[in-house]
């Protein structure tokens, strides 16, 4: 069990260009802030992001779009970030738009090792286009496929070095699902703490999932849409 | 006078009931919050993995790690839990969300809507909305009955790329509550100082006057 | 919201017999013991029940086949009970055995809104006649169905007046599959608290999926097969 | 001489690798555990949600919320985690653990394993047998090599109602270790004092001896 790696650069180290990755993350919630900044440095491309969202044009994946490291996103929103626009009106970046809870229960099915699944989503849309379509209960269902990433990049809040892994609040979202569906699935962590201090009835995923863990560093956690009320 | 966008989300206010848990899209819907009835005790679903949404945080007081759908900061409120994205979207599958409030581009007669792309234009995405409207068992659109050129929103079938189809069950514009029904729009109620014909005109799907149409009470 | 009842008998009133209840708990650990009291007192019958195991002779499960309330088991493991022998070579109970993994993940897929799931247990056996069978990425798959059940009755260790569940230990198991999954889905807790006292972040079942819960009393947690080591 | 259940318990423990998952079905299998060499590093996974799994418990400290598979007082590790049975086989079927441990009535030369039901005899049900067989990546079954009759374990074909097909990599049995190949059962090890003429007789699956077939050293 040797799990634990001295940092972002060695998390990352063996991904390849064309790779696929699965990143975990809602909006800028939850990103690998670590595991972004080292895959910008290292430079590689042609890559596929399953990722819920693209970040925003200075922050999260955007940074990987600004420097032209992603062929292809696989996502249910996209609206935020001016350089994606850009490139995928140029024609330079692909882009898959599916909906949100069937990016998550495709990244699910993985982890769960179900090949597909039937979900309701899309029906009478475009997306059911070219899917197949079979009525359970008289209710109509499209067949969608588990997702197969070679890379999960998640981001949790604590984590011990067995590679058990806890999320705090609403930065949960996809990244246990993706943590469960990586072939290697990669952990970076606000607080990396020994086997033994976390309590096993709150675990979110369970170490067996995760191949490599470190604790992070200088997270910015930014805010993408600070709403506040005024106090009295 | 047609009603605003706050008396929109105060009118669908009273379609909640006790014990409601309901997902609130964002724009008008999530004005819906700030007029949920006295007495009357809802849960505020956010798809992006919690139960129990409150209020915006107080200045000083945001948390990254909490957000809504819409990516706003937020609070909770006791008796919240945090969940994955597979959880949120398996319950609004399973149907245990009680109340969606969304808004559209176009709703057509039948129940079907459009909310997520303009051809030609850049296409931001469908984000979870095409997994709620294919899912929840009761939706109301919130949404102006006219577009800013003003052509109508209510047709008889949409322009756009659909979000899903039959799923509509209740439209809340500035002009009126109508009831989705085999008949088309089913006008219930209209906004003070908003006359029947007026919503005629405004209306391109088929329409119908409710017997007991009356004035709207906001 | 007013969610919490009285107790076991409040809880279970209007279980009609015939009714399809799934009842959480692998072996006799986690299991809901009010509730089968509450059941067997009411004394309904023709009862379908989806659980893992039967119970034994005198104890879970098996108090209601003692009454001979139910008529149908769905279970994947029923060796502990030689009532429930009696009762099935005699005719008086139907048993629809399946595999574990394809009863938890048939309850999840109710729960999560899948009419049906893709599995691999099975294939070449028994268990896959009559099924559908697919081929995805080279493997053969199950097409087996989500379950349908009435009421889904289960034990929590705790639990808030929201209906917000925590499971303790191995008592987990199919307990929150099934709390997702029933049409009506009562909990018995070992401790209810006020709202406000459980940490969001530790739910394991959001009260969303629970209609009814109570304070739970007198329980026995037998032990099914005690199994030590001598100190020293 | 034959093995004893525990020597086929510590000869399966030496394919335990560092890093390893490991779960151990009921029986034989569970003696495994006691033979983990020095420096292997395991996690015993118990498929009814627990990862981590430690040895039983002391007399009086028994948990009842607090069982394995073979519903067993035990305890846990340092870094153990619980979870629902739905995770417990999906990451069975995700093919996340490493090795799987298990019992055989029958096993067939061909990687079928039967383990599950006698026919006219009362039916216990497969448990998680199934789910086990059929997706876990690497099978070794630990089993004694012949019947109480005496007759042959390993067979051409089995003859009760099967729990798997072509699943099982390895047989460990009193008399040997055995390879399943194209060719059938492949002898690449004998037990202390058994010789190949013993294997070849009480073997009725198609059998090859291996070239470099040496003395089990356990």
């Amino acid at each position: 069990m040797k799990k634990v790696v001295s940092g972002a650069d060695e998390a990352i180290h063996d991904i390849p260009s064309g790779a696929t990755l699965m990143m975990g993350g809602f909006g800028l919630c939850g990103i690998p802030e670590n595991c972004i900044a080292a895959i910008v440095k290292k430079g590689i491309n042609n890559l596929t992001c399953i990722s819920n969202n693209a970040g925003v044009d200075d922050f999260g994946i955007g940074l990987m779009l600004h420097k032209r490291q992603v062929k292809k996103m696989i996502s249910s929103y996209v609206g935020e970030n001016a350089e994606f626009e850009r490139q995928l009106l140029s024609g330079e970046l692909e882009v898959d738009l599916i909906p949100q809870g069937t990016l998550a229960t495709r990244c699910m099915a993985a982890g769960y090792g179900m090949p597909a699944v039937w979900l309701l989503a899309g029906i009478g849309t475009e997306v059911a286009e070219g899917k197949e379509i079979r009525n359970f209960n008289g209710k109509e269902y499209l067949l969608e496929m588990a997702f197969d990433a070679d890379f999960a990049i998640v981001k949790a809040w604590k984590g011990d070095t067995q590679g058990n892994l806890i999320f705090k609040g609403t930065a949960r979202n996809f990244s246990p699902l993706m943590a469960m569906a990586g072939k290697v699935t990669i952990a970076e962590v606000e607080h990396l703490v020994p086997v033994g201090e976390l309590d096993p009835n709150e675990i979110h995923v369970p170490g067996i999932y995760v191949h490599r863990i470190f604790q992070g560093k200088d997270y910015e956690k930014r805010i993408e849409n600070r709403t506040v009320r005024k106090k009295g | 006078m047609a009603l605003t966008k706050e008396q929109i989300a105060k009118r669908i206010a009273q379609e909640l009931q006790d014990g409601f848990y309901v997902n609130l899209g964002i724009g008008i819907p999530t004005l819906v919050a700030n007029y949920i009835p006295e007495g009357v005790d809802v849960v505020l679903q956010s798809e992006n993995g919690l139960l129990g949404m409150g209020p915006f945080p107080y200045e000083g007081e945001e948390d990254p790690d909490l957000i809504n759908a819409g990516k706003q900061t937020v609070t909770t409120i006791p008796g919240s839990a945090f969940f994955d994205s597979a959880m949120s979207f398996g319950m609004i599958r399973a149907g245990k969300v009680d109340l969606t409030v969304l808004g559209a581009m176009e709703v057509a007669d039948n129940g079907d809507i459009a909310n997520w792309k303009i051809p030609k234009k850049l296409v931001k995405g469908m984000g979870g909305a095409m997994d709620l409207v294919a899912a929840a068992k009761n939706i109301i659109v919130a949404m102006q009955h006219t577009n800013p050129k003003g052509e109508s929103k209510l047709l008889p079938k949409c322009t756009l790329p659909i979000t899903g189809v039959h799923c509509i069950k209740k439209v809340v514009t500035d002009l009126g509550v109508f009831d989705i029904t085999p008949e088309g729009f089913r006008c219930i109620e209209y906004a003070p100082g908003v006359t029947v014909d007026e919503i005629k005109t405004k209306t391109l799907g088929r329409l119908v006057i409710a017997d007991d149409v009356k004035e709207m009470v906001v």
